[in-house]
Order: C-alpha cells, then structure tokens, then sequence
C-alpha cells in the first residue's frame, strides 16, 4: 500500500486532494456523490464577516477550456455560517479549512477571531486574491505592503495553521509569496482566479454583469504551474497548488512541481466525483511507479 | 436524492430543423422526477464546450427505464447532443431542481413559449391526473414551431400563437385574445420560455391577481448549487435557480 | 459596401486585420494559401541585431486551447534579413512592420537605426515581452522605468510608427501602457504571450528545454480582451489587439473592446488562411449590423 | 506547391490492436508527392486535440485521387482520427518536407521501427524503379508489429526483429546479425523510428563509412516552416525539420 498522507504545517492530510474555496460549497451538496471524508481537506465557500448578496446575475461565462465567474463571496456571513452550518458540517472526516475574506483589514482580523473559536476548524484559508470584489480582495494580494499587512494582522490572532491565497495577477509571484511568508503565513495557496473579460459580439455588451470576473479551468493550468513551481523554489514554506486541475496527471504535475497538496476547483461542477477519482489515480500513479510515499513527489521536477 | 450516472442514447428524433427530442436509458431503475425538474448533461467530444447543460425533462418512462429531452438548438452544445448515435453514452446529473405546484381540481392555464413547452408534457399528465382543468397555450415564429399539440389535446384545450400567423392566433403569446376575455378566471398560471413573454404572462398574472409559477432558464455552471453563479434576484435576496428553482412564484421575483 | 479601413497613427490600414509576429514568418510560407497583400498588416517575425540560434529542442507543449513556445527569437540577424529577406518581401501590397528584439537599450538603437533605413517597413513593434529569452526581452516589458527607458531611447533614432508590444506577465497593464504612451508609443500592441509551463508526469521532466515558455491561444483570450479593454481605457493612442483570436467573433470582441486593429496569432499554424477567413467574417459582420465603417466598432462595447 | 483542403475518408483499416490505415480521397487531383513527404492533418471534435498532426504519406493512390496513413496510436489525436467514419470531412495541408534521395542501381538498407515504416512502402517502390537492390529490416515489440511484410517482399529482401522474439531475429532492431556481416556493404542506409533506434543505426552507418538518411519526427505547432519549433541541431545550426526535413543526411546531425 502507498502512502497518501502528507502534513501540512500542522495539518495532517490523508491524502494531498482537497477541494478549493466556492467550487464545493460547504460540501453537503456532494454527499449525494460521495463521502466528503474521503477528501484530504474541504475548503469551504468563502465567508465574510456579514451577510453579501454578492454581484448582479449573470455571473458566468464559458470559455475556451475554462469558465468566468463573478460571484463576488456571496455568503450569508460568519454568525448564519456558525449557527447554521458548521454544525452540519464540523464532523466530517476531514479537514475543514474556512476561506477567510475583508475589505479591511479589520474585517479580516475580526472574522479570523471568530473562526478562532471554531474547534472543528484547524485552519484558514486568508483569501487576498477574490477579483471579484470592489473592496478589498484582489487588491491586498497584489501589492507586497498591503498583503503583509493583512497577514501579519490576522497572524497575531490566529494561532492555527494560516494559509494565504495568493493572487496570480501580479508581475513576480515569487515575491508576493516571500512577502507572505515572512509575515507570518504557515502555507501558500495558489492559484486564484486570473482577472479576465468577455463579450458578445453579436450583442455587443459583457457577458457578465460586473465586465470582468475570474477566470479558471484547464485554461489557466500552464500559468498556475508556473507559478507554484517559482514559489516553490522561493520559500520554505509548503504549497498548496491548484488552477486546472482536471485529473490525476494534472494533479501529479503541480505535485511535482512543488505543491505538497492540491485543490480541486472548476472540476467540481462538471464531474462532482473527480476529486475522488483523483485520490485512485495518484494512488495508481505512485504503484506505478513504485513510489511508496507521497512526500517523495513533492517538487519531484527533473531537468 | 441526485444522482451522476451513464445513460445510454435510445433515440433522437428530429421534431423540426431546429429541435429535437433526445431520449435515454438506464439499466437501474431512474429516480423519481417531478414536473419542472431537470438535468445536467454532459457534451463530450466537442472542444468548445466545457460545463454540462441543463435541460427540463420531456417525459419519464418507467417501465422502459428511460427519460426523454426536448432539445432546441441554440449553440454548440445542443447541435452537439442532437449529433449522438444511438447507444453513445451521456453523462447525466440528476434530479435537479425544484417542480411545479400541483393542486387539486383546480382551472389552470400553462404558457409555453420556445424549448419552454419542454416541462408541460409532464405537468400537464401531473395536473390532469389530480382534477385541474387545464387551458394550453404555446407561441412560435411559425407553424413549425407549435410542438406536441397532441400531446398536450390530451390534458385539455390546445392554443396558439406563431408571429407570421401560419398557425393559430397571429401575434406573440399574450397577444392571444384569451388574456383579454372577460372569463380569464384561472387560479394558476404556469410560464416557461423566453424572459421576455415570462414576464409579460407574470404581470398579466399580477394584473390578475393570479398565482403564476413560472421556470427559469438561468446559465448555471453546476447545476448543484455549489457555484451560485445561477441567482436570481427575489424578494427574499438572491436564490439560486438550480436548487430553490428553476420554478419560482412570479410574485417573489423582482419582475 | 463596408468601409475595412482604419488608421493607427500614420499607418493606413486596409482593413483591422494583421498576422502576429512569429507566426506568420516574413509571409512567404503563406503565399501558397493566399495572396498575404490582403492583409492589414504583416508582423514578421522578431529581428535581432546578431543571428540567434535560439533555445534548445524540445521547444513547444500543447496546452488545453493553447499552446506554450520557447523558441526564444530565433533568426538570422538583421544584416541577413536585409540581404536576402527584405528585397524578397518589401512589394507586398501590405504593410510590413518589423518585431525587434535586444538584450540591451544600445541592442534596440542599432536594430531600429538600421530598420529604419529600410523604406518598405513604416512601422516597427518593440518587442519588450517576450518570454523566452534570458537577457532583455521580457525584462524591459514588466517594470515601467525599464519599458519607458528602452521606448525613449528607440523614439529618438525612429520617427516612423512605432508601436510598443506589452507583456501580459504584470501586474497593473493600463500602468504600462501609460508609461510607453509617456515614453513616446504612437501605438500600444498587446498581448504577448504569458509566462507558463508543462511538464510530463510520467517522466517527471518539463516539455519544453527552457522549463517555462510562453502561453497563446484561445486559452488567453479572457485574460487578453480584459488587457486590451483596460488599456484602452487608459491611454489615447490606439491599441492592436491580440491573444487567442481564433475566428471573426473573437476579433470584433477585440475591436469592441478598443482594439483599432486586431493581430492574428497562433491561429495561423492551425488554419493558415485564417486572416482572409476573419476579414471576410468582420464585413459580413459589419453588413448585417448595419454598420459601414470599422472604426465605429472601435471600443464599442455597451455596458 | 503546399495546399490545403478537406479530404474525405474513404476506409480505416486497422492492422493490429493500436494501428491503422488511414484512407482519404478528394475530388481535385492529388499533388505530386515524393517518399520522405508528410502532411499536416487536423483533428476536430476532440477538445484535447488543438494543433495539428503529421503524418508521413503511407502510399499514393493518383488514380482514385486518395492517400492513405499509417497511424500507430500513441495519444489522443492519434487516437480521434482512428474513429472517424467514412465519408467525414479531413482537413489537411500538404505535401509537405524534403524527401528521401533516390540513388540508381544502388545497394540500399532500410530500417524502420514502430511508425517509421510508414514512408518505407513509397520509398522502397521508388527505390525499385530506379534499379537499386534492396534489404528492408523492420523492428518491434512483437509480431504484431511486423507490418506490410508482403508489400516489402516485392521489393527485395526482407528481414525483421522482435524484442520478445515471435518473429524474426529476437532483440531489437540493430541487433540483428546483418549488422555484423562482413558483406554488410550497403551505399546507402534508410533509417525512420524511435529517435533511439536512429541514432544506433546512424552510429553503425558512420562507423562503415556508409551514408544515412533518416526522417525525424520532431514536434510540430505548423508544419511549414513558420512557427521554428520542430528544429533539429545540425553543423549549420539549427534547421527547422518541417521544411529543411523530416530526412536529413545523419552525418549532419550532432547525433
Ligand atoms: C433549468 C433549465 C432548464 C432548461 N431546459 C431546457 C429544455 O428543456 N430544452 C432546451 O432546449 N433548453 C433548455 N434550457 C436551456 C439550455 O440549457 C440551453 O439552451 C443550452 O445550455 C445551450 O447550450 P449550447 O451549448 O447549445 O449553447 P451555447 O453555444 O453555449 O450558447 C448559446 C446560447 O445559449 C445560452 N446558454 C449557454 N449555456 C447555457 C446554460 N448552461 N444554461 C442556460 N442557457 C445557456 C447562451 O447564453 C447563449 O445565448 C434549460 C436551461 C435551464 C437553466
Ligand atoms: C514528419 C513526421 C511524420 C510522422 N509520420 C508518422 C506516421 O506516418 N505515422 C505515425 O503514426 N506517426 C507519425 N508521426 C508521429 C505523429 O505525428 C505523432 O504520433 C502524433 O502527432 C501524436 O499525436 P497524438 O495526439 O496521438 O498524441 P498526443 O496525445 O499529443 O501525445 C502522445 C505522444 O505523441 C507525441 N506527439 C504529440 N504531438 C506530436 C507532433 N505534432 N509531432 C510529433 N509527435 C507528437 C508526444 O510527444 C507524446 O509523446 C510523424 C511525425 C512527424 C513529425
Ligand atoms: C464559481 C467560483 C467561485 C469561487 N469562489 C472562491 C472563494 O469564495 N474564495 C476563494 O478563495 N476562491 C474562490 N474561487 C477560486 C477557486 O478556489 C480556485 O482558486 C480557482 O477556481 C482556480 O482553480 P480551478 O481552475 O481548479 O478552478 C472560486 C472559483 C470559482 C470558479
Ligand atoms: C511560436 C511563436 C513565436 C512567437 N514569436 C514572437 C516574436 O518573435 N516576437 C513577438 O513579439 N511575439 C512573438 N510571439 C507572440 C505572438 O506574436 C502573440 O503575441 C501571441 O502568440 C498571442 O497571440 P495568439 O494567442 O493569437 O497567438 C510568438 C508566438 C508564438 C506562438
Ligand atoms: S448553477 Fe451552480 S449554484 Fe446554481
Ligand atoms: S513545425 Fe512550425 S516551423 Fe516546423
């Protein structure tokens, strides 16, 4: 038997495939398809401190190999998520990861303090990277000051693993990622949505409500890659890679790469079972190859 | 309970140029489905299309495990379904959605315009079955466009409108002379079609002072209600077509 | 009849269509599939000062819609160019405009000096993004002090058009824009191609010699028009649009979002009279919209 | 003169479990096509499959006005085209590359692995005509992949070697005993495979004083010469194998 399990910070994993914030909902839409628990971790749908609508319908767009969205954290805030789901939700088994999300930093501060009571949460997720808010979001995660500020913020009252969602709209994400890590954060996430438009000649209006939203799926692989393996060689600490991921050899390339674990996001909703079907082939894959533990993959890249 | 499973095709037939009925089978048993629910299909095997789409179910057949789609032909991915061989595979999320009220002996009035008529196969059987009377009125461009009047001659008066006058009333929808008749006393309206001639059947409803449920057709990436990509605005804040629809009370929208 | 023709600064064009630079050659692979003189514009592919042998094989991946190069500016040099291409092509009944290229500021004055004595090329495009070479290229494109140092010294040895081409791999591309704008730009060309990478899970090894190379296709196009459309909106001088254009649709999407012309890229290795095909598609366009010169098109988007 | 057109499948017929012929035919008289030359074939419909493929020309067919491919099935696109029906539309560009040269009256070795017989039935027919005394030695895993024995036989001799020893010689290719005769005294050697194989036979080619040709199957975006991402280092620098190759004298390769 190999061995899938891989620690993260503090966090041991079952295995590396989780699955990424607002492409799993809370995970209860997916019982129906399979155990949750099977996952190595679920981050759950973005929260902010209080209740948003979100952005205008329509919100989506089909592209080529990927898809737009513009949902702008619609959530019902922190107070309905602690009375109301997270007792549903808080005995799986596995690891629920919250996404953390201001427009200020106060709003960051204040809703990690919250979640810092959740025993059932052992870490967050510091979104920096949402390009789909007027405030805050994306901006943090773009500049160096501003995603140290909020990080170094939020570190001082969480104690729990902190793992910061870096933007991939930025010149040097390796950078960024340095910036983070020395203000604080235990784990890197990335990558986020890319910030992207599209239109409708015949109509000649945006396809979405907001002209921009984010993009992900099999499109953006080849630039996430890229930026997990830089982040990689940059920091010490360990990567959460995602943007892309379709099946198990994608899911392989950003573990080679230097991601010690993996998000599964935009493939959710066109096969809710595939995060599953990753786990039985990277299972597969390392039988394969003969190779006994998970860990030994990890930035496994040879020249 | 939902679920994800291959179904195989059993048939295609082409209604008209531009429609067509997609039927498929299962060795299980198919689950239970209601008037208004619907289904995610995935496109294989075509390079522009990346998310499932959503269709209503036309009909169930039981005995045969099998379900049927009315399929319109707006874009890539319903021309690619309409292109499939018999016994190809097709993946398929479902029951989705929530259905239609259905009372009891009641006078109920269903308007179908475009791939809207898809749902009232099934509601009409539903509704019949449980006492309403039943009044249908469907509207298309032409003639070609005015689809399973049988069907539907079999639950209660059969109505049309085509644009060009080739059958029926001439004219949209609710320009039918039914909505001006003085006896327009239903106690349901059921909608489903274009926006537009949803909410003019929905403010005739309103006018009315008629319930009116009408299906929405909103772009939907899961289908699930994990995406929240699907919302639509309604007084109680933003629902999510695909699991608190896609049938909403008309007086709840923000029409 | 329609009316195609646009203007970019000084240069008339016949219609808002271009082929890109480095995928159309100097034009002559494609005279077997059409006459290249019905073309807006010809970009050829990059000159350097000195032959360059450019990167090792392998030195392409195919990517979901899309595809990663590092062919890193292979070419003969300009002294070749100007013996044995330049007398070849300077007849086309189109615009050439050369793509350079230096590892250095002093590398982009002598390229430019000697192009601008060539009377057939009446506009050049300053390639400072492109990602496939070590020193320069992409260097000078994503910091505004370096752009605007290289744009300044070639303005002074250049008074014909000169068109600067972006880099998508920053973080805030209006910045840019405005600064090449500031530096002396007549015209903005955008986008290049994005930073990305490949790698074979099986051999554990990347696909492409150079590791990281860069990304085109359909799989750039949301990430590009967003470019385009905030570029646009930044600056006054015009924009050529580019990333992803694949058929008629997605160039009147460009022209929408504020390109005056559109450029022609990777499409081209896989239908090579696409161009011709995507003129024909705007006319139609503009015939069944009722809409008699391309310029109205410009930057037309509704919100 | 390069063209581009849209050829139309007249047969598949597949070999063994991983490779076919593939059979197009068009309308227009074919172009004058040379061994050694490949076309650049598209593969819609799979949305895995984005750039073209090439593929070198199996045989010519002028009086029907078809071509046909020998495609082995190593991936996706490979595996697509292999599935199309008769009468589907192909798009291809083409001919394209150089070609093998042809001597007169010569004594000739061919060598081919996998699907490096492909350009070997054209090849070996010219050869023919032109007078040269030929040995064909062909290269595989297992019996299953000694193909078009009968149509070599025609033109001299042929020998074969496979890996589990099913057929032929058992090992690989240049294990064959011919390589260590001492009347091993061929002009002109033909080399098409694994770049591995190649290389083990341009080594033994060089090391006899002999010359060699080998065809390379270097990646491609375009296939004509414009993108610079199929090149091949030689000792004139870098040479793009699309338009300066596929078949290259192997002493000018820094194999
Ligand atoms: C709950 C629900 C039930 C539906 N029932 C039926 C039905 O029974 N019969 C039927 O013919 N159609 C039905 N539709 C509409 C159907 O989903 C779309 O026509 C189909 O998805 C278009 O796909 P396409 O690839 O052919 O079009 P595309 O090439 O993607 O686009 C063509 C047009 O279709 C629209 N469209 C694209 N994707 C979707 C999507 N996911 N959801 C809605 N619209 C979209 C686009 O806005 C565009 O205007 C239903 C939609 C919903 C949400
Ligand atoms: C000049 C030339 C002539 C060729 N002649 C033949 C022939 O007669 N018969 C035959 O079966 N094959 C031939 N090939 C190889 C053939 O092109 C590849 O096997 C085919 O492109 C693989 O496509 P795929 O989608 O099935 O594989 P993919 O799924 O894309 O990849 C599978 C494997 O094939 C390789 N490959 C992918 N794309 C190409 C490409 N464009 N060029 C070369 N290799 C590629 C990849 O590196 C990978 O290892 C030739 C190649 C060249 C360059
Ligand atoms: C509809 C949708 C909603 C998303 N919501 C969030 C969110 O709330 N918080 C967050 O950090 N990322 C969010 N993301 C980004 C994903 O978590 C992920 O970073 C991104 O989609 C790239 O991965 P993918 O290509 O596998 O989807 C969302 C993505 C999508 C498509
Ligand atoms: C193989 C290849 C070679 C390229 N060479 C150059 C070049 O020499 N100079 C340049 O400015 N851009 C070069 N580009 C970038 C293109 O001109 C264009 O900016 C990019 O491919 C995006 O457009 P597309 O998606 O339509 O291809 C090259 C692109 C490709 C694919
Ligand atoms: S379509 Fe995803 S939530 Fe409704
Ligand atoms: S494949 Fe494009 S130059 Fe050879």
């Amino acid at each position: 038997m190999v061995d899938l399990s891989i620690k993260i910070h503090e966090l041991e994993l079952k295995n590396p495939v989780a699955t990424a914030s607002g492409t799993f909902g809370y995970g209860e839409e997916f019982t129906d398809f399979f155990d949750p628990g099977a996952l190595g971790a679920i981050f759950i749908k973005g929260l902010t401190l209080k209740n948003r609508d979100g952005n205008p319908y329509p919100r989506m767009a089909e592209t080529a190999s990927g898809m737009l969205n513009a949902v702008g954290l619609q959530n019902k805030g922190i107070e309905h998520f602690i009375e109301n789901i997270y007792p549903a939700i808080k005995n799986y088994n596995t690891h629920i990861i919250a996404n953390v999300n201001g427009s200020t930093v106060e709003e960051y501060i204040s809703l990690t303090e919250k979640i810092n009571e959740l025993d059932h949460i052992p870490a967050i997720e510091l979104n920096i990277s949402c390009p789909n808010v007027k405030e805050g979001g994306m901006a943090f995660g773009v500049s160096c000051p501003s995603a140290i500020a909020v990080t170094n913020a939020v570190r001082k009252v969480y104690d729990k693993t902190l793992i910061v969602k870096l933007s991939p709209n930025v010149t040097d994400i390796a950078e960024m990622a340095l910036a983070v890590e020395g203000a604080g954060a235990d784990t890197i996430s990335l990558v986020n949505t890319f910030l992207g438009m599209a239109i409708d000649a015949e109509t000649r209006k945006p396809l979405l409500s907001t002209i921009t939203g984010g993009l992900s799926g099999p499109c953006i692989k080849p630039i996430a890659l890229r930026m997990v393996w830089q982040v990689y060689q940059a920091v010490k600490i360990p990567v959460f890679g995602m943007g892309g991921i379709m099946n198990a050899a994608d899911a392989i390339e950003f573990i080679l790469s230097g991601s010690s674990a993996i998000q599964v996001g935009t493939a959710n909703f066109i096969d809710p079972q595939i995060s599953l079907k990753i786990i039985k082939g990277i299972e597969e894959y390392m039988e394969r190859h003969g190779v006994e533990n998970v860990k030994e993959l990890v930035g496994a890249l040879e020249d | 309970m939902k679920r994800i499973e291959d179904l195989s095709v059993k048939n295609i037939s082409w209604l008209n140029s531009n429609s067509y009925v997609l039927e498929l089978s299962g060795t299980k048993a198919i689950p239970d489905i209601l008037p208004g629910n619907f289904a995610e299909i995935r496109v294989d095997h075509h390079p522009g299309v990346f998310l499932r789409r959503p269709f209503s179910y036309l009909d169930v057949d039981e005995k045969n495990n099998s379900i049927s789609f009315f399929v319109k032909v707006v874009g890539k991915g319903s021309r690619k379904l309409g292109t499939l061989e018999k016994g190809e595979l097709v993946n398929v999320i479902h029951p989705l959605g929530n259905a239609f009220s259905i009372p009891d002996n009641k006078k109920v009035l269903i308007t179908g315009g475009g791939s809207g008529i898809a749902p009232f196969i099934m509601l009409g059987r539903e509704l019949k079955s449980r006492g309403n009377e039943i009044t249908i009125i469907t509207g298309g461009r032409s003639s070609e466009d005015i689809l399973f009047s049988e069907e539907f001659k079999a639950y209660g008066e059969v109505l049309c409108t085509t644009e060009d006058g080739s059958l029926g009333e001439k004219g949209i929808l609710t320009e039918h002379p039914i909505f001006t008749k003085d006896n327009f006393d239903f106690d349901l309206i059921y909608t489903c079609g274009p926006e537009g001639m949803m909410k003019a059947v929905a403010k005739i409803a309103r006018d009315k002072g008629i319930a009116c449920e009408a299906s929405l057709e909103h772009l939907m990436a899961c289908g699930f209600g994990v995406c929240l990509c699907c919302i639509q605005e309604t007084t109680e804040g933003n629902k999510c077509v695909c699991t608190e629809g896609p049938v909403f009370n008309t007086n709840d929208l923000k029409w």
